[in-house]
């Protein structure tokens, strides 16, 4: 029984959903607020997101007329559950609420499904808009998708187990995943950018060509519940990151494992919201472009680097 | 997915800030073919005119285009002048001439913050405006108004820099200058400003001849066009224009053509302020204009701005035709547009300025 | 712009014994042709002289006859005047000289009721799809409530 | 949403977060770049909360400036039947209230009220940043 009650903590509140709704929260306050303050803006308040959410949970639902209403509104919660399963194998701050050899995989596979989600809630709702933002997050899926899955193999590869959890307890002894291989925390990093549809690649909802993308329909709710799981899966994004690269929330001796963990994640949540300031949009094309003859080989390059060195 | 698919750019696109209806046909990501439909913000203002007199006109053709508001006057107080044989002291005309040169800086800022938001660089837009507020200011400490400034009357200006105006107005035009050109250093090393701008939306010298395309985008062609300089209007007489010219043709060229226009422009404004001789500002104008036709040109923010007013000696005019600058680069989109990306639309239609409310009168 | 250069390039071109010029505030000459031989001149004006931009084309109804005015641009202003009868207006297109003239002749189209022959697509510009009322700038149009302005 | 402290919470939120949508129905663009300069770092409308959204389905406030032409009323008709409850109208400019300079020309069907039910009025030829803030912030003070 207490292991059911424990477990039951462990999903909902603490590692789970609560504490991930409140950090979606938190950090989407606080990358709106960097953006603005670099744009020489004052930023929301502290409780904007949070009044945003409830607003749109309060607002009328009108989909167009044809649509199916249950694919529309299994959609988001599809994407929303997605990440939220992933974010049980991801260690926060030294508790783990499951973890066992090979959940990297299943958090990469299960990261990569709001995006298919995100395609077909375009292609559902119908509208020109949605299809061709639904389109363009296909095409794009497949140029960022590949070097963020080899980026992450190779600390795996290092580490030479496949549990997250093993990941950052290897790298918290001997050094950091980043400061051995640079070069797959960037391209972990640009990956992810494309996996948020930040600005650097947010074409597929580029608000000046196609009004909202695939989400120009969505109203109230589902509104809510799409914007509430791209919020999740940045949290649970740049956890993953800051274990695989950042030694997760080892001992490092002077600070307690939360603390730590927590000021690693909000640089990383810097380095992503600078990045959101400093570039213009890029086009599908240039996008593909970088995808495939920048990232790829560089992510190939890692990883006969680190096979190499795990051989010798 | 080759299929042929039309996306309607429709009057409300977070693209436009005015409504214009634009339907594209696509194959795949290309465009293939365009439409355009004006006539969203025609209000019928030549027709509107013949019911008002001379001076309640002015304050109906400052509104037809809210940016370059003060140029539209000045055009048209220039023709009515002309009609009446008025002479504009010299002081009235450097005031008019500065106020049109700072619309030029404020517009071009304007422009380029919103090719920035358009091209989904945010910053750019932020900074841009957010540069551009000190032109406002200087306009409404001259005029009392941000937008429209309503300083134009016929037979010269209705306001005058006093000593304490005139340094605080200098101080923030040293200001001004100093970032626009530090936003023009920003843009000329950003990246992905380049490779978004770069090649799109080209027009060839010959094009610009056969559509008569005014403006930067003449000019961004290498075709050296500027009523400043060829007309000699309001105060250019005594100034010295020298003109932004590029070859290149592309979005880029004109981003730079702007860019340097508008610190031209700051450089004329500290040159008019310096050189403002003394006496009146403005001369006492007649109600009834005797009969006649003037066609009065100007060089708005955009191209060539033509008035052409004829009078048949009561206090109405008779026909006023507005001939506005943005015509025609609308007309050169179709040919811009062809075997463009459909993402570079945003670049395109952003790179010519547009100003619906001018185009539709 | 030398005016004289002009003036005989256009007599060659034009059956009429003597052009009259006026002479038009702000630096603007302005020469009256008959509507038919219209086209030709402005082909004489592009291919042997160097004026080549076409400011606009002002449509207005005056003492009883559409007239209209194409207004050219080099160095000075050069204003070709033809005036067309009330009834059936109609005159050649020159967009096949100068492309750019289309929007404007589009706007008279609709404006004036002007036809234009040989125009490639002489659709509506400014006025609404479902306009009504008659064309705007002609004499008889008058607004929806006309009462005298202006006191 | 019968329990009260419910109604609370969702009111607070409502006046919090505020989304707005601009369409200018004929209008001489002087109140849009005003309204797009609330965006900008001198007036930073977002520490109020305010966004710009491009479609009608994510806006809660409809800015309309501009007389109503007659080729722009059914679009802006639509765009209104579009906006999901609860929703409101602000008039922006004189134009938008009253129809402005505008008012009498042939094409021009003058404000908007003629069309839709507008909650607050913001006169001025162009209205000044601050009177569009003042003018959304009394809006929500009667928001419910």
């Amino acid at each position: 029984m207490t292991d059911l009650l424990d477990a039951l903590t462990k999903l909902l509140l603490f590692p789970g959903f609560a504490f991930l709704f409140a950090c979606a929260m938190l950090f989407a306050w606080i990358d709106r607020r960097v953006i603005a303050r670099l744009q020489g803006r004052v930023g929301p308040p502290w409780f904007q997101p949070l009044a945003d959410w409830i607003k749109l949970m309060a607002k009328e639902d009108i989909l167009p007329t044809g649509t199916n209403g249950w694919v529309c509104a299994a959609l988001p919660v599809l994407s929303l559950a997605a990440v939220l399963t992933a974010s049980i194998y991801i260690p926060v701050g030294g508790w783990i609420a499951q973890a066992f050899e090979g959940d990297l995989i299943v958090v990469l596979f299960l990261l990569s499904l709001p995006p298919l989600a995100y395609f077909l809630g375009g292609w559902a709702t119908g509208g020109v808009y949605s299809v061709i933002g639904g389109n363009r997050s296909l095409l794009q899926y497949f140029s960022y998708e590949v070097p963020f899955l080899m980026a992450l193999c190779s600390p795996a590869i290092l580490a030479g187990s496949w549990s997250i959890a093993e990941i950052a307890a290897r790298q918290s002894e001997t050094i950091w995943g980043v400061l051995v291989q640079p070069l797959g925390f960037i391209l972990a990093l640009v990956g992810l950018i494309g996996k948020l549809k930040r600005v650097p690649f947010d074409i597929p909802k580029a608000k000046s060509e196609i009004v909202a993308g695939p989400l120009t329909e969505f109203s109230g709710r589902k509104l809510a519940l799409w914007h509430l799981s791209i919020e999740v899966k940045t949290v649970v994004g740049i956890f993953l990151l800051v274990n695989a690269f950042l030694g997760g929330s080892g001992v490092s001796g002077l600070l307690p494992a939360p603390i730590t963990f927590a000021i690693k994640s909000l640089l990383v949540l810097l380095i992503l919201s600078v990045a959101s300031v400093l570039y213009a949009r890029l086009r599908i094309d240039q996008l593909a472009n970088l995808g495939w003859r920048v990232l790829a080989p560089l992510a190939l390059l890692q990883i006969t680097v680190t096979v190499w060195i795990g051989v010798a | 997915m080759s299929n042929r698919m039309t996306i309607p750019i429709g009057p409300q696109h977070p693209l436009l800030k005015e409504p214009l209806s634009f339907m594209i046909t696509v194959e795949g990501e290309r465009v293939v073919d365009s439409t355009l439909r004006l006539g969203y913000v025609h209000r019928g203002i030549e027709r509107l005119c013949q019911t008002k007199t001379y001076v309640q006109n002015l304050h109906l053709f400052e509104r037809v285009c809210g940016i370059c508001s003060h140029v539209h006057t000045t055009t048209y107080c220039q023709g009515v002048e002309a009609l009446l044989g008025l002479e504009v002291p010299p002081r009235g005309l450097h005031l008019r001439t500065l106020l049109c040169e700072l619309e030029r800086v404020h517009s071009h800022l304007l422009w380029l913050g919103v090719l920035g938001e358009n091209i989904g660089f945010q910053t750019i837009f932020m900074y841009a405006w957010r540069d551009r507020e000190i032109a406002l200011d200087i306009m409404e400490e001259l005029s009392g108004g941000r937008v429209t400034h309503s300083c134009n009357v016929i037979g010269g200006v209705r306001i005058d820099v006093g000593d304490a105006q005139f340094s605080s107005i200098v101080s923030q035009l040293n200001d001004l200058e100093q970032r626009v050109e530090k936003l023009l250093d920003v843009i000329q090393h950003e990246r992905t400003l380049r490779v978004r701008t770069q090649g799109i939306g080209y027009l060839s010298p010959e094009k610009i001849r056969n559509y008569c395309v005014v403006g930067p985008v003449a000019r961004a062609s290498g075709v050296d066009v500027d009523l400043r300089r060829d007309c000699k209007y309001a105060a250019y007489g005594w100034l010295h224009v020298n003109v932004a010219l590029a070859h290149e043709g592309d979005v880029w060229a004109r981003t730079m053509v702007r860019a340097r226009e508008a610190i031209e422009s700051l450089r004329l404004c500290r040159q008019l302020l310096v050189g403002l001789p003394e006496g009146p500002t403005q001369v006492r104008a007649p109600r009834r204009v005797p009969p006649g036709e003037v066609v009065s040109r100007a060089e708005a923010p955009r191209g060539e701005l033509l008035y052409y007013i004829r009078s048949d000696g009561s206090d109405k005019p008779a026909r006023v035709k507005i001939r506005t600058p943005t015509l025609t680069s609308l007309i050169t989109v179709h040919d811009q547009l062809e075997g463009v990306e459909t993402a570079d639309v945003s670049v395109v239609l952003s790179g010519i300025d547009l100003c619906i409310a001018c185009a539709d009168r | 712009m030398n005016l004289p250069r002009i003036l005989e390039l256009l007599q060659e071109v034009l059956p009429v014994a003597r052009l009259e010029v006026q002479t038009m505030p702000i630096d603007e000459h302005s020469i009256t042709l008959p509507p038919d031989n219209l086209h030709a001149a402005v082909r004489a004006l592009l291919e042997r002289s160097h004026v080549y931009h076409l400011s606009t084309i002002t449509g207005q109804d005056v003492d009883g006859q559409i007239e209209l005015l194409y207004h050219f641009w080099e160095g000075g202003g050069l204003t070709l005047r033809t005036s067309l009868p009330r009834e059936q207006t109609s005159v050649e297109t020159i967009t096949d000289l100068i492309p750019g003239a289309s929007f404007y002749e589009r706007e008279i189209a609709e404006m004036l009721q002007v036809t234009f022959v040989g125009h490639p697509n002489l659709q509506r510009l400014l006025l609404p799809d479902d306009w009504t009322g008659g064309p705007p700038l002609r004499y008889e149009f008058t607004l929806p409530d006309d009462r005298e302005e202006g006191e | 949403m019968s329990q009260p402290w419910l109604r609370r919470v969702v009111r607070w939120a409502r006046r919090r977060s505020p989304w707005v949508l601009h369409y200018n129905s004929g209008g001489c663009n002087g109140c849009d770049i005003e309204i797009l300069d609330l965006l900008t770092p001198r007036y930073d409308v977002e520490r109020l909360g305010i966004l710009k959204e491009a479609s009608p389905r994510h806006a809660d406030i409809l800015l309309c400036t501009g007389p109503v032409t007659r080729q722009s009323r059914d679009r802006l008709r639509r765009i209104y039947e579009q906006m999901p409850a609860p929703k409101w109208v602000i008039a922006i400019g004189s134009c938008a209230c009253s129809g402005g300079v505008f008012a009498g020309g042939y094409n021009v069907e003058g404000g908007v009220d003629q069309l839709l039910p507008v909650d607050v009025y913001v006169p001025g030829c162009p209205c000044r940043p601050e009177a569009m803030i003042d003018g959304i912030l009394t809006l929500l003070e009667q928001v419910q």
